[in-house]
């Protein structure tokens, strides 16, 4: 039998309509340290039907991935998002934290007012603050109901993001481009020059 | 489907499913023209980049070019809309093809090179992000895949408010309730006047005593009695003319005035 | 670990929004036998945080009954006494004991329900009786609580409170008035004092 703050933290985890920090729990609880009971739980929950999982630093219980097939409904309770909406989610979750303009010049195409009121009335994605450029345009980043939903520790665990991250592909094009152009002109010594942009880059 | 095997259709259902299950690279040679299943030039260039078949590091840009142009083409050629930024996007490739083409010392800066380095560095990124968000979507998602528990009791807060009131606060709100509701006592002024009764009891005795006309100022006591106080004397000439008035009403006077505002004449009535 | 079937109605149970039959568990899981394994799961969850209860034939998880003082908590909040509360307080210091309705009758205005059971939330106020007097109204009167949050020693000591009984400020507001009017009347008689002049007049 588990002791009475393990049996609290599993009640109150069962309860709780949102995933809880572990502060949370522990002001819950009266300020009791919860720590040592969360690892208890996830343990003793590791392979029975429903799993204790801690999301960007929030534990909540859900069933476990196997038995997706069987507990699929009929009607679908997640959001079908348009093509472009996954791509700026992606984007953002990638790149946080990103200006508009920034999500534009990697996708070269406008992104319509709406596309992101989406991903922030699903609770995904939030305004985190502005920029100190000119224009102090807003930034956009991920909120840990994103995590929780797509099911991440944290965004360390994007899927792919240190092979990104090495490879330079979250870098700006014009940082990359500069990286490379330095390469290829030490060994041509060539003069300076001032890159062209891409048509829809300037736009 | 046409000859060339250029099929132009309904796009691939721009939704979650198809999208989640892979970048539309294997739909075969077949190229479902509809620009409105592209996100913009930048969109259409990568797919058919991918249709080279080779990673993107090593993607021929002349030949990427090449697609670009000749799709745009065969989109013009059957009269289709296209969009102004495709249009750009052939011209501006169209340019960078022929300087790519052209002998090296005759071209400025920027090189050409250095142009088509960046689109590819552009395809790359996009490329990236289009992967990634396919490799998110794939995940068990909570609401799909995975679940939370579908009745939770709640956890309660309950609020306990903590009152604060400063003394001060107390002692001034009272002082200010007395003062807001201490009783206003309202007096009439017991005032020195001539009633209607003694001034109407006047003029019937004067009228009595004349006949020619008389001015009703006249009639009033005489000065002396009340020269320290004007309202009194207010007082009696309007008792008076309000007397005079009843008087003529009933008969027993006759009233006179010459002019508007001019002073009021009064006899004793003619039998 | 508990076989498949069991972590499958473990998981349907935790999804489910509604108690469920064993027919409806069964139905979900493709006919399967469902009884095993909810003794098996009623048993291993018995002395948990979280039960597995059947009612009228409805199988659901709920929190451990005696864990259920652990699924609230209280939050204090500091609030400011509004200016509505503070004035009944005052009249229940300095008058005290005193009824709703001689509130009303010193404040001029009705008093909303609400006030003097913020009062009374606060610690401040008690109801101390009744009036014997028709009706016999509930009679209120200050705490210990309210002294020592305002640091008074007594009622005595309230700032002013002298004042205040020597200005007349302090009586009921129909004996005042008596009071005004009978030294008019007496003044008058006596022909000594001018009488009260009308603010106009004096204007």
């Amino acid at each position: 039998m588990p002791d009475d703050l393990t049996r609290a933290v599993e009640a109150a985890l069962f309860a709780a309509e949102q995933p809880l920090t572990a502060e949370a729990l522990s002001a819950h609880l009266g300020g009791a340290s919860v720590g040592p009971a969360l690892v208890e739980l996830a343990a003793h929950y590791a392979e029975r039907g429903v799993r204790l999982v801690e999301h960007g630093e929030r534990w909540q219980f859900q069933t476990a991935p196997d038995l997706a097939h069987l507990l699929r409904r009929e009607r679908e309770q997640v959001r079908r998002l348009s093509r472009a909406a996954t791509e700026v989610l992606a984007i953002v979750a990638y790149h946080e934290p990103v200006s508009r303009a920034e999500i534009e010049a990697i996708r070269g195409v406008q992104t319509s007012p709406g596309t992101l009121d989406v991903l922030m009335e699903a609770g995904w994605v939030r305004v985190t603050g502005r920029r100190e450029v000119p224009g102090r345009p807003v930034i956009y980043a991920t909120t840990p109901d994103f995590l929780s939903h797509f099911g991440l520790a944290s965004r360390q665990d994007l899927p792919g993001i240190d092979d990104l991250k090495a490879a330079g592909l979250l870098d700006p094009v014009d940082d990359a481009f500069e990286r490379l152009t330095d390469e290829t002109r030490a060994e041509r010594d060539d003069g300076t020059a001032a890159p062209l942009e891409l048509p829809d880059e300037s736009a | 489907m046409t000859a060339d095997g250029l099929l132009f259709g309904n796009p691939p259902a721009p939704d979650e499913e198809a999208w989640d299950a892979a970048a539309p690279v294997e739909r075969g040679t077949a190229l479902y023209l509809e620009l409105d299943g592209w996100e913009g030039p930048l969109d259409l260039l990568l797919d058919l980049a991918r249709r080279q078949k080779v990673d993107l590091k090593a993607i021929s840009i002349l030949a990427l070019v090449d697609q670009y142009i000749g799709y745009i083409g065969r989109a013009e050629a059957l009269k289709l809309e296209l969009a102004a930024d495709y249009l750009v996007m052939a011209a501006w490739l169209a340019y960078l093809k022929s300087a790519l083409l052209l002998p090296r010392d005759e071209q400025e800066q920027p090189s050409p090179e250095d142009l088509a380095l960046r689109l590819h560095l552009r395809l790359q990124r996009l490329g990236a992000m289009r992967e990634a968000a396919a490799r998110l979507f794939a995940r068990d998602r909570v609401g799909r895949d995975l679940f939370v528990r579908g009745a939770p009791e709640g956890l309660r807060v309950d609020r306990r408010n903590l009152w604060h009131c400063e003394w001060f606060a107390l002692v001034s709100a009272y002082g200010q309730l007395r003062a807001r509701t201490e009783p206003v006592v309202h007096m009439v002024r017991d005032r020195s006047v001539m009633t209607l009764e003694s001034a109407l009891e006047r003029l019937s005795a004067l009228l009595g005593v004349r006949v020619e006309w008389m001015e009703l100022r006249d009639f009033l006591p005489p000065t002396g009695e009340f020269a320290d106080d004007p309202r009194r004397q207010r007082s009696a000439l309007a008792s008076s003319f309000v007397a005079a008035l009843e008087l003529a009403r009933l008969g027993k006077a006759e009233l006179r005035q010459d002019e508007t505002f001019g002073p009021l004449h009064l006899r004793l009535a003619a039998a």
